[in-house]
Protein backbone atom coordinates (compact mmCIF):
# COMPACT_ATOMS: atom_id res chain seq x y z
CA UNK A 1 0.00 0.00 0.00
CA UNK A 2 2.86 2.27 1.07
CA UNK A 3 4.18 3.94 -2.07
CA UNK A 4 8.24 4.69 -1.90
CA UNK A 5 8.22 8.30 -3.38
CA UNK A 6 11.61 9.29 -4.33
CA UNK A 7 12.85 12.50 -2.29
CA UNK A 8 12.98 15.61 -3.86
CA UNK A 9 16.77 16.17 -4.95
CA UNK A 10 18.05 19.66 -3.09
CA UNK A 11 21.43 19.33 -3.87
CA UNK A 12 23.39 21.39 -6.84
CA UNK A 13 27.25 21.26 -7.30
CA UNK A 14 28.25 24.93 -7.20
CA UNK A 15 27.55 27.84 -5.96
CA UNK A 16 23.33 28.92 -6.21
CA UNK A 17 23.34 31.76 -8.16
CA UNK A 18 21.31 35.23 -7.69
CA UNK A 19 19.74 34.90 -10.88
CA UNK A 20 18.00 31.35 -9.99
CA UNK A 21 16.60 32.69 -6.99
CA UNK A 22 15.03 35.55 -9.07
CA UNK A 23 13.56 33.20 -11.04
CA UNK A 24 12.19 31.12 -8.14
CA UNK A 25 10.34 34.08 -6.77
CA UNK A 26 9.09 35.23 -9.89
CA UNK A 27 7.35 31.96 -10.17
CA UNK A 28 5.23 32.46 -7.81
CA UNK A 29 3.95 35.12 -9.31
CA UNK A 30 1.22 33.51 -10.35
CA UNK A 31 0.11 32.02 -6.59
CA UNK A 32 -1.63 34.69 -5.50
CA UNK A 33 -3.28 33.01 -2.42
CA UNK A 34 0.84 34.26 -1.24
CA UNK A 35 1.43 36.80 0.97
CA UNK A 36 4.26 36.58 2.08
CA UNK A 37 8.16 34.84 1.15
CA UNK A 38 10.62 34.32 3.35
CA UNK A 39 14.32 33.64 2.23
CA UNK A 40 17.43 32.05 3.85
CA UNK A 41 20.77 32.22 2.22
CA UNK A 42 23.46 30.78 3.95
CA UNK A 43 27.00 32.72 2.04
CA UNK A 44 30.35 31.39 2.71
CA UNK A 45 32.87 33.74 5.50
CA UNK A 46 36.06 34.55 4.52
CA UNK A 47 37.31 33.66 7.89
CA UNK A 48 40.74 34.14 9.32
CA UNK A 49 41.99 31.33 11.58
CA UNK A 50 45.44 31.70 13.06
CA UNK A 51 46.65 33.53 9.89
CA UNK A 52 45.33 31.96 7.40
CA UNK A 53 41.96 32.83 5.26
CA UNK A 54 38.99 30.66 4.13
CA UNK A 55 38.94 31.03 -0.10
CA UNK A 56 36.49 28.31 0.21
CA UNK A 57 34.23 26.04 1.68
CA UNK A 58 33.55 21.96 -0.14
CA UNK A 59 30.91 20.44 0.97
CA UNK A 60 30.02 16.80 0.27
CA UNK A 61 27.46 15.01 1.51
CA UNK A 62 25.67 11.20 2.29
CA UNK A 63 23.27 12.70 -0.10
CA UNK A 64 20.63 9.46 0.07
CA UNK A 65 20.41 9.80 3.54
CA UNK A 66 20.41 13.61 3.59
CA UNK A 67 17.31 13.44 0.67
CA UNK A 68 15.45 11.14 2.92
CA UNK A 69 15.74 13.40 5.81
CA UNK A 70 15.33 16.49 3.86
CA UNK A 71 12.11 14.30 3.08
CA UNK A 72 11.03 14.42 6.32
CA UNK A 73 11.86 18.01 7.69
CA UNK A 74 9.74 19.06 4.69
CA UNK A 75 6.77 16.81 5.87
CA UNK A 76 7.19 17.78 9.59
CA UNK A 77 6.61 21.72 8.54
CA UNK A 78 4.55 21.29 6.22
CA UNK A 79 2.29 19.87 9.00
CA UNK A 80 3.10 22.38 11.48
CA UNK A 81 2.70 25.50 9.41
CA UNK A 82 0.21 26.73 6.47
CA UNK A 83 2.99 26.92 4.04
CA UNK A 84 1.81 26.90 0.19
CA UNK A 85 5.62 25.80 -0.92
CA UNK A 86 8.67 25.03 0.53
CA UNK A 87 12.14 25.01 -1.72
CA UNK A 88 15.70 24.14 -0.23
CA UNK A 89 19.09 24.03 -2.05
CA UNK A 90 22.26 23.10 -0.63
CA UNK A 91 25.36 23.42 -2.93
CA UNK A 92 28.39 20.72 -3.32
CA UNK A 93 31.39 21.02 -4.15
CA UNK A 94 33.51 23.62 -3.52
CA UNK A 95 32.17 27.53 -2.59
CA UNK A 96 33.94 30.28 -3.10
CA UNK A 97 33.98 33.11 -0.14
CA UNK A 98 31.13 35.47 -1.09
CA UNK A 99 29.04 32.73 -2.69
CA UNK A 100 25.59 31.43 -1.81
CA UNK A 101 25.67 27.94 -0.58
CA UNK A 102 22.59 27.70 0.68
CA UNK A 103 18.62 28.89 -0.04
CA UNK A 104 15.60 27.99 2.05
CA UNK A 105 12.57 29.70 0.69
CA UNK A 106 9.30 29.18 2.04
CA UNK A 107 5.84 30.95 1.15
CA UNK A 108 2.51 31.41 3.19
CA UNK A 109 -1.03 33.45 3.04
CA UNK A 110 0.37 35.57 6.26
CA UNK A 111 3.78 36.24 6.82
CA UNK A 112 4.08 34.59 10.59
CA UNK A 113 4.20 30.96 9.36
CA UNK A 114 6.46 31.72 6.39
CA UNK A 115 9.14 33.43 8.46
CA UNK A 116 8.91 30.85 11.02
CA UNK A 117 9.39 27.70 9.13
CA UNK A 118 11.58 28.93 7.25
CA UNK A 119 13.80 29.93 10.69
CA UNK A 120 12.99 26.05 11.14
CA UNK A 121 13.72 24.49 8.29
CA UNK A 122 17.76 26.37 8.23
CA UNK A 123 17.90 25.00 11.67
CA UNK A 124 17.04 21.22 11.32
CA UNK A 125 19.20 21.47 7.81
CA UNK A 126 21.85 22.88 9.67
CA UNK A 127 21.50 19.83 13.10
CA UNK A 128 20.22 17.27 10.81
CA UNK A 129 21.32 16.65 7.46
CA UNK A 130 24.23 14.57 6.93
CA UNK A 131 26.58 17.29 5.11
CA UNK A 132 30.05 18.41 6.25
CA UNK A 133 32.24 21.70 4.67
CA UNK A 134 35.90 21.32 4.65
CA UNK A 135 37.23 25.32 4.82
CA UNK A 136 40.39 25.64 2.18
CA UNK A 137 42.98 28.17 3.40
CA UNK A 138 44.48 30.18 1.18
CA UNK A 139 47.55 28.87 0.15
CA UNK A 140 47.40 25.32 1.36
CA UNK A 141 45.70 23.58 4.14
CA UNK A 142 42.17 23.27 5.32
CA UNK A 143 39.97 22.99 8.33
CA UNK A 144 37.10 20.73 8.93
CA UNK A 145 33.68 23.22 9.94
CA UNK A 146 31.90 22.63 12.98
CA UNK A 147 28.39 24.27 12.81
CA UNK A 148 27.51 26.26 16.13
CA UNK B 1 31.44 4.45 4.01
CA UNK B 2 33.67 7.55 5.80
CA UNK B 3 32.66 10.95 5.20
CA UNK B 4 34.03 14.35 6.48
CA UNK B 5 36.97 14.61 8.88
CA UNK B 6 36.60 11.03 9.48
CA UNK B 7 38.16 10.20 5.51
CA UNK B 8 41.14 12.08 7.42
CA UNK B 9 41.49 9.06 9.55
CA UNK B 10 40.63 6.41 6.83
CA UNK B 11 42.59 7.55 4.06
CA UNK B 12 39.64 6.49 1.99
CA UNK B 13 35.55 7.55 1.61
CA UNK B 14 34.41 3.92 0.77
CA UNK B 15 35.51 0.15 2.36
CA UNK B 16 34.16 -3.42 2.06
CA UNK B 17 33.27 -3.97 5.63
CA UNK B 18 33.72 -7.35 7.48
CA UNK B 19 30.80 -9.45 7.99
CA UNK B 20 29.94 -8.92 11.38
CA UNK B 21 26.60 -9.17 13.20
CA UNK B 22 26.00 -5.35 15.47
CA UNK B 23 27.47 -2.24 15.64
CA UNK B 24 29.74 -3.09 18.80
CA UNK B 25 31.54 -5.67 16.62
CA UNK B 26 31.70 -3.19 14.02
CA UNK B 27 33.43 -0.94 16.68
CA UNK B 28 35.86 -3.00 17.65
CA UNK B 29 36.82 -4.08 14.40
CA UNK B 30 37.16 -0.02 13.72
CA UNK B 31 39.18 1.00 16.51
CA UNK B 32 41.88 -1.86 15.50
CA UNK B 33 41.95 -0.77 11.60
CA UNK B 34 42.36 3.01 12.48
CA UNK B 35 43.30 3.10 16.27
CA UNK B 36 42.89 7.52 15.97
CA UNK B 37 38.55 6.53 15.51
CA UNK B 38 38.80 5.79 19.28
CA UNK B 39 39.41 9.80 19.55
CA UNK B 40 36.70 10.72 16.56
CA UNK B 41 33.46 11.79 17.13
CA UNK B 42 30.91 9.96 15.02
CA UNK B 43 27.54 8.22 14.39
CA UNK B 44 26.82 5.36 12.85
CA UNK B 45 24.11 4.59 10.41
CA UNK B 46 22.82 1.56 8.65
CA UNK B 47 20.85 1.59 5.30
CA UNK B 48 20.53 5.48 5.66
CA UNK B 49 19.30 5.87 9.20
CA UNK B 50 21.44 6.64 12.51
CA UNK B 51 21.81 3.91 14.82
CA UNK B 52 22.55 4.56 18.73
CA UNK B 53 23.50 1.71 21.28
CA UNK B 54 24.01 -1.66 19.76
CA UNK B 55 21.90 -2.50 17.07
CA UNK B 56 21.63 -5.66 14.78
CA UNK B 57 23.72 -4.96 11.34
CA UNK B 58 21.52 -6.96 8.70
CA UNK B 59 23.63 -8.95 5.86
CA UNK B 60 24.84 -6.80 2.75
CA UNK B 61 23.57 -3.76 4.72
CA UNK B 62 25.23 -0.29 3.89
CA UNK B 63 27.08 1.16 6.97
CA UNK B 64 28.14 5.52 7.06
CA UNK B 65 30.61 6.76 9.78
CA UNK B 66 29.71 10.11 10.01
CA UNK B 67 31.42 12.87 11.97
CA UNK B 68 28.83 15.67 13.16
CA UNK B 69 27.42 17.35 10.44
CA UNK B 70 28.52 20.73 9.49
CA UNK B 71 26.09 21.76 6.49
CA UNK B 72 24.22 25.02 5.55
CA UNK C 1 27.22 70.90 15.28
CA UNK C 2 24.52 67.64 14.30
CA UNK C 3 24.15 67.68 11.00
CA UNK C 4 20.51 66.72 9.52
CA UNK C 5 21.46 63.89 7.18
CA UNK C 6 18.62 63.38 4.18
CA UNK C 7 16.89 60.17 4.86
CA UNK C 8 17.34 57.40 3.16
CA UNK C 9 14.76 56.92 0.31
CA UNK C 10 13.03 53.42 0.36
CA UNK C 11 9.67 54.18 -1.90
CA UNK C 12 9.77 52.81 -5.36
CA UNK C 13 6.85 53.44 -7.69
CA UNK C 14 5.39 50.17 -8.90
CA UNK C 15 6.45 46.20 -7.54
CA UNK C 16 9.59 45.62 -6.70
CA UNK C 17 11.24 43.33 -9.59
CA UNK C 18 12.78 40.10 -8.78
CA UNK C 19 15.57 40.61 -10.53
CA UNK C 20 16.18 44.06 -8.60
CA UNK C 21 16.53 41.31 -5.64
CA UNK C 22 18.89 39.32 -7.39
CA UNK C 23 21.08 42.44 -7.86
CA UNK C 24 21.05 42.63 -4.74
CA UNK C 25 21.66 39.46 -3.52
CA UNK C 26 24.65 39.49 -5.87
CA UNK C 27 26.06 42.51 -4.88
CA UNK C 28 26.79 41.27 -1.36
CA UNK C 29 29.53 38.68 -3.12
CA UNK C 30 31.90 41.12 -2.72
CA UNK C 31 31.09 41.34 1.60
CA UNK C 32 32.83 37.98 2.75
CA UNK C 33 31.95 38.90 6.38
CA UNK C 34 28.63 37.98 5.32
CA UNK C 35 27.57 34.36 6.41
CA UNK C 36 23.63 34.67 6.48
CA UNK C 37 21.27 36.78 4.45
CA UNK C 38 17.44 36.68 5.48
CA UNK C 39 15.09 38.30 3.30
CA UNK C 40 11.36 39.02 3.46
CA UNK C 41 9.14 39.64 0.31
CA UNK C 42 5.58 40.86 1.02
CA UNK C 43 3.36 39.83 -2.09
CA UNK C 44 -0.13 41.25 -3.05
CA UNK C 45 -2.90 38.43 -2.30
CA UNK C 46 -6.12 38.06 -4.91
CA UNK C 47 -8.26 37.86 -1.44
CA UNK C 48 -11.86 37.42 -1.88
CA UNK C 49 -14.20 39.75 0.25
CA UNK C 50 -17.68 39.66 -0.14
CA UNK C 51 -17.61 37.64 -3.74
CA UNK C 52 -14.77 40.63 -4.78
CA UNK C 53 -11.26 39.88 -5.29
CA UNK C 54 -8.75 41.85 -4.79
CA UNK C 55 -6.90 42.72 -8.18
CA UNK C 56 -4.38 45.37 -6.80
CA UNK C 57 -3.05 47.10 -4.00
CA UNK C 58 -2.69 51.01 -4.10
CA UNK C 59 -0.41 52.13 -1.58
CA UNK C 60 -0.07 55.91 -0.70
CA UNK C 61 2.02 57.46 2.16
CA UNK C 62 3.32 60.20 4.45
CA UNK C 63 6.68 59.71 2.50
CA UNK C 64 8.42 62.61 4.35
CA UNK C 65 7.41 60.78 7.81
CA UNK C 66 7.47 57.66 6.91
CA UNK C 67 11.83 58.06 5.96
CA UNK C 68 12.22 60.10 8.93
CA UNK C 69 10.71 57.09 10.93
CA UNK C 70 12.64 54.33 9.12
CA UNK C 71 15.69 55.91 9.86
CA UNK C 72 14.67 55.65 13.37
CA UNK C 73 13.85 52.04 12.52
CA UNK C 74 17.13 51.12 11.25
CA UNK C 75 19.27 53.19 14.04
CA UNK C 76 17.37 51.07 16.56
CA UNK C 77 18.09 47.94 14.33
CA UNK C 78 21.65 48.47 13.70
CA UNK C 79 22.35 49.16 17.47
CA UNK C 80 20.43 45.93 18.19
CA UNK C 81 21.73 43.70 16.34
CA UNK C 82 25.66 42.82 14.30
CA UNK C 83 24.49 43.71 11.08
CA UNK C 84 26.78 44.11 8.43
CA UNK C 85 23.58 45.57 6.48
CA UNK C 86 20.08 46.05 5.93
CA UNK C 87 17.86 47.31 2.83
CA UNK C 88 14.37 48.08 2.48
CA UNK C 89 12.34 48.82 -0.22
CA UNK C 90 8.61 49.59 -0.47
CA UNK C 91 6.18 50.12 -3.47
CA UNK C 92 3.98 52.86 -3.74
CA UNK C 93 1.27 53.22 -6.66
CA UNK C 94 -0.81 50.18 -7.67
CA UNK C 95 0.23 47.01 -7.09
CA UNK C 96 -0.98 44.07 -9.01
CA UNK C 97 -2.03 40.40 -7.11
CA UNK C 98 1.15 38.23 -7.59
CA UNK C 99 3.06 41.27 -7.28
CA UNK C 100 6.06 41.88 -4.91
CA UNK C 101 5.37 44.87 -2.76
CA UNK C 102 8.40 44.97 0.28
CA UNK C 103 11.66 43.48 0.01
CA UNK C 104 13.35 43.62 3.68
CA UNK C 105 17.07 42.48 3.42
CA UNK C 106 19.02 41.86 6.31
CA UNK C 107 22.60 40.55 6.24
CA UNK C 108 25.26 39.41 9.29
CA UNK C 109 27.54 37.13 10.15
CA UNK C 110 25.69 34.88 11.64
CA UNK C 111 21.67 33.46 10.96
CA UNK C 112 20.67 34.76 14.08
CA UNK C 113 21.23 38.37 13.87
CA UNK C 114 20.33 38.29 10.35
CA UNK C 115 16.70 36.73 10.99
CA UNK C 116 15.52 38.51 14.22
CA UNK C 117 16.85 41.84 12.95
CA UNK C 118 14.77 41.08 9.51
CA UNK C 119 11.28 40.31 11.57
CA UNK C 120 11.56 43.16 13.34
CA UNK C 121 12.12 45.43 11.07
CA UNK C 122 9.07 43.80 8.91
CA UNK C 123 6.99 43.59 12.50
CA UNK C 124 8.27 47.39 12.67
CA UNK C 125 7.19 48.95 9.11
CA UNK C 126 4.04 47.47 9.35
CA UNK C 127 3.01 49.32 12.62
CA UNK C 128 4.66 52.19 12.60
CA UNK C 129 5.32 53.41 8.72
CA UNK C 130 2.42 56.40 7.87
CA UNK C 131 1.51 54.06 4.49
CA UNK C 132 -1.64 52.71 3.64
CA UNK C 133 -3.04 50.08 1.24
CA UNK C 134 -6.51 50.35 -0.68
CA UNK C 135 -7.56 46.48 -1.92
CA UNK C 136 -8.89 47.52 -5.45
CA UNK C 137 -11.44 44.84 -6.42
CA UNK C 138 -11.97 43.45 -10.27
CA UNK C 139 -14.75 45.26 -11.61
CA UNK C 140 -15.21 48.09 -9.56
CA UNK C 141 -14.83 49.38 -5.73
CA UNK C 142 -12.06 49.40 -2.77
CA UNK C 143 -11.54 48.94 0.63
CA UNK C 144 -8.85 49.76 2.65
CA UNK C 145 -6.58 47.31 3.89
CA UNK C 146 -6.29 46.51 7.57
CA UNK C 147 -2.76 45.10 8.97
CA UNK C 148 -3.50 42.13 11.48
CA UNK D 1 -3.00 66.65 4.65
CA UNK D 2 -5.14 63.48 5.06
CA UNK D 3 -4.22 59.63 4.56
CA UNK D 4 -6.02 57.00 3.44
CA UNK D 5 -9.78 56.28 4.28
CA UNK D 6 -10.26 60.03 5.50
CA UNK D 7 -9.90 60.44 2.00
CA UNK D 8 -12.88 59.37 1.88
CA UNK D 9 -14.12 61.66 4.10
CA UNK D 10 -12.96 64.85 3.43
CA UNK D 11 -12.83 64.24 -0.62
CA UNK D 12 -9.36 65.78 -0.40
CA UNK D 13 -6.29 65.11 0.51
CA UNK D 14 -4.41 68.94 1.05
CA UNK D 15 -6.42 71.86 2.70
CA UNK D 16 -5.50 74.78 4.22
CA UNK D 17 -6.03 74.60 8.45
CA UNK D 18 -7.65 77.62 9.93
CA UNK D 19 -5.02 78.92 12.82
CA UNK D 20 -5.77 77.36 15.58
CA UNK D 21 -3.34 76.95 18.31
CA UNK D 22 -3.47 73.56 19.47
CA UNK D 23 -5.05 69.88 18.52
CA UNK D 24 -8.56 70.12 21.04
CA UNK D 25 -8.85 73.04 18.81
CA UNK D 26 -8.36 71.44 15.36
CA UNK D 27 -10.31 68.68 16.57
CA UNK D 28 -13.15 70.70 17.04
CA UNK D 29 -12.72 72.75 13.39
CA UNK D 30 -12.36 69.07 11.96
CA UNK D 31 -15.74 67.34 13.44
CA UNK D 32 -17.48 70.51 12.54
CA UNK D 33 -16.33 70.74 8.93
CA UNK D 34 -16.60 66.80 8.54
CA UNK D 35 -19.05 65.47 11.11
CA UNK D 36 -18.31 61.57 10.15
CA UNK D 37 -14.80 62.53 11.47
CA UNK D 38 -16.34 61.41 14.83
CA UNK D 39 -16.59 57.94 14.02
CA UNK D 40 -13.02 57.44 12.45
CA UNK D 41 -10.08 56.28 13.87
CA UNK D 42 -6.89 58.40 13.39
CA UNK D 43 -3.69 60.19 14.55
CA UNK D 44 -2.43 63.23 14.39
CA UNK D 45 0.89 64.39 13.39
CA UNK D 46 2.31 67.82 13.45
CA UNK D 47 5.45 68.06 10.94
CA UNK D 48 5.98 64.49 10.78
CA UNK D 49 5.85 63.44 14.57
CA UNK D 50 2.66 62.12 16.27
CA UNK D 51 1.46 63.83 19.02
CA UNK D 52 -1.28 62.54 21.63
CA UNK D 53 -2.97 64.31 23.86
CA UNK D 54 -3.33 68.04 23.36
CA UNK D 55 -0.41 69.65 21.65
CA UNK D 56 0.53 72.92 20.81
CA UNK D 57 0.39 73.83 16.79
CA UNK D 58 3.40 76.17 16.11
CA UNK D 59 2.60 78.69 13.30
CA UNK D 60 3.08 77.10 10.17
CA UNK D 61 3.23 73.49 11.05
CA UNK D 62 1.83 70.92 8.58
CA UNK D 63 -0.24 68.79 10.10
CA UNK D 64 -1.17 65.38 8.92
CA UNK D 65 -4.84 63.48 9.76
CA UNK D 66 -3.37 59.64 9.35
CA UNK D 67 -5.49 56.37 10.11
CA UNK D 68 -4.15 53.26 11.13
CA UNK D 69 -1.04 52.33 9.30
CA UNK D 70 -1.82 49.58 6.21
CA UNK D 71 1.09 49.24 4.81
CA UNK D 72 3.84 46.31 3.50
Amino acid sequence: MSEQKKPKNIFTQGPVDPAFIADSIAKHATKTSIGGHSIFLGQVRADVIEGKQVEAIEYTSHEAMALEKMTEIREAIFAKYPLTCMHVHHSLGAIKAGEICLFVFTSSAHRKAAIDACNECVERIKAELPVWGKEIFQGEGYQWKVNQ
Amino acid sequence: MYFGQLTDITGCSTQRLPAVTDTDALRQWLYAQYPAMRQAKFMIAINNKLVSGNEAIPEGAQIAFMPPFSGG
